[in-house]
């Protein structure tokens, strides 16, 4: 009944799903196709009652991590040696790691947990408090409560359930620029018909800006609006517009 | 001795004690004999059995019968220190928690439990212990529904704390917009079954 | 056996039980001692004693040290007669994404909401919520840098959910740090080292 809720045997949280996506297939982001890990995690969505969509958004988030790891050694002139640049995404990476890491030592502390609570569920606790001769001693829990009090009381509990407040400071961003960058590139495809993703890149400067224009071509190849080519590992990534415009660009995905 | 007792699976009498320890209030021995599968005869017989063993071996506790059931209660030859027990060792401020549970209860009365998790959004059984031991609520009867959930309700020791005559003497909420919401829960509460309610997002 | 016991006042264990008998919750052995003007080691010893007891005698029911203190709980034997008759009483659920965050908690407390988001890598609030609610962590501290975070920590009662006498009987975080070969097929599935630079075959 309460929405956000998912949590299935195989999957809970976003890192969970990442460190199952990379034991289980071994990711590399280096060397399997990102779109893999979007299709697996599709997939894992699928399966899934209902879509939450902190961890949805966090996925993104991730995924972005991802491609901006990957993107700096794809993305012109980010490969070519910059010391800095190379320490920065060493520092991300050993981050990323270390959060990952992390995450897995808490997972397994949490079915210990999870076997002791069912052992503790064996028993159950005597609470049944002192007998009734013994109630005139009992100090009087309600003493200083006016029924007034009781009133607001009442109406404290039924005012709480706050909706459910997502924490949108850190992926409001990235989930503009994605929907942006989609209707821009679209925008400039429809024009060009085929070009590279240097061009569509060209002139930005904002790392995260390139990657969700990216991410905005892979949206439209998994929707068969383009189709994409590369003729050789760090080559230019060749962009065609499919023109295919069957009830406009869906950029749903992006909007929460 | 019964017939039944030669061939009484011992497990049976364990059973009797841990029922009776957990129980909340006296248990009838009707129910018990439901629970454990045994007649009703066999239950008062049993019963008396281990009242006289926790007699005899000195215990601190006794298991009597009260009120039509039967209960553990502390041997009366020990209450000065019971009394003490009372007097230092109880919380002797009612909760915010507590507090909102129990107004909801005044105010919604009867509800079930799974009913109050559904307004509140978690689980209210430590607090609804707390309210029941010190005698603010009390069961008051069974839902004639499936699952024949217990509702609860405030007792006259409620009302004469709160110092007012009768319920209908609380302050109105009748012009307050999140009654909506509560009725709505009290709505889902009915359908739902106690360990569905509890904040599932935890 | 301390030099006490031989001079000890049978009538004292009886009333260690008939208290323990009227407790709403685990009582610390601060306070019985206390009560009972004996030492908090001979209590310890009396209860351990009493348990031992208990368990030998066959008895449906059990004292057990859990959450810093002493209570008398159902046999765990006896569960399935128990839930039966508690039906409306069944402990709620604890999903996996709450115990995760209790085990960040419980091993790492005190610490901040922001703290256990970075390590979850999800916003933890809304569990965290129903958490307090339910008493399982509770407000510790404020950080004394800037901003001054909330800061939370486990409680008692979440002790009593695990059944565990205090924190220090937590598992040792220690077991759970994932071992070389995990680390290893994290790190290969974030590698990015500069030899994927074209192979030549590319």
């Amino acid at each position: 009944m309460m929405k956000y809720a998912v949590s299935t045997p195989t999957f809970d949280g976003p890192f969970d799903l990442l460190l199952h996506l990379i034991l289980r297939e071994e990711v590399d982001i280096h060397e399997i196709s990102l779109s893999n890990i979007v299709t697996a995690y599709l997939e894992e969505v699928s399966r899934m009652p209902t879509v939450d969509l902190d961890l949805a958004t966090e996925f993104l988030l991730i995924a972005a991590t991802l491609i901006e790891l990957k993107t700096r050694r794809l993305l012109p002139g980010k490969d070519d040696g910059d010391l800095d640049e190379e320490l920065a995404l060493w520092e991300e990476r050993d981050l990323l790691l270390a959060r990952l890491l992390d995450c897995k030592t808490f997972k397994d502390v949490a079915s210990v947990f999870s076997d002791l609570v069912s052992r503790a569920d064996l028993s159950f606790p005597r609470m049944a408090g002192p007998e009734e001769r013994f109630a005139s001693l009992m100090p009087d829990l309600l003493e200083g409560v006016s029924p007034l009090r009781l009133q607001r009381a009442y109406l404290r509990a039924a005012a709480q359930k706050p909706p459910k407040v997502i924490g949108l400071e850190h992926v409001a961003p990235i989930r503009a620029s994605v929907a942006e960058a989609l209707v821009t590139v679209s925008d400039r495809l429809r024009i060009d018909g085929k070009t590279t993703f240097r061009r569509l890149v060209d002139g930005v400067t904002d790392r995260i800006e390139i990657v969700v224009r990216f991410l905005a071509i892979l949206e439209l190849f998994k929707q068969g609006r383009v189709d994409l080519g590369q003729v050789e590992r760090f080559g230019e990534i060749e962009v065609i517009w499919l023109g295919i415009e069957q009830d406009g660009v869906v950029t749903d995905n992006y909007e929460g | 001795m019964t017939d039944n007792e030669s061939t009484l699976d011992p497990e049976i009498v364990r059973a009797l004690e841990a029922i009776l320890l957990v129980a909340m209030e006296p248990v009838a021995p009707a129910l018990l004999a439901q629970l454990l599968e045994i007649s009703q005869t066999l239950v008062e017989e049993l019963c008396e059995r281990l009242a006289a063993t926790y007699e005899a071996a000195g215990h601190g506790f006794q298991l009597v019968k009260v009120a039509g059931g039967f209960r553990f209660q502390s041997h009366p030859d020990l209450a000065p220190y019971v009394e003490r027990f009372v007097l230092d060792g109880q919380q002797s401020r009612v909760s915010s928690a507590a507090l909102e549970t129990l107004a909801i209860i005044a105010y919604k009365q009867p509800l079930s439990r799974s009913q109050i998790a559904a307004i509140r959004g978690v689980d209210p059984e430590a607090v609804m212990r707390t309210l029941q031991a010190r005698g603010y609520i009390t069961e008051v009867e069974r839902d004639d529904g499936p699952g024949q959930a217990v509702m609860f309700g405030t007792t006259p020791l409620f009302l004469e704390r709160l110092g007012i005559a009768s319920i209908d003497h609380l302050p109105s909420i009748a012009d307050f917009i999140p009654d909506a919401s509560v009725v709505e829960a009290l709505e889902q509460g009915l359908r739902i079954t106690p360990d569905d309610v509890p904040a599932p997002e935890a």
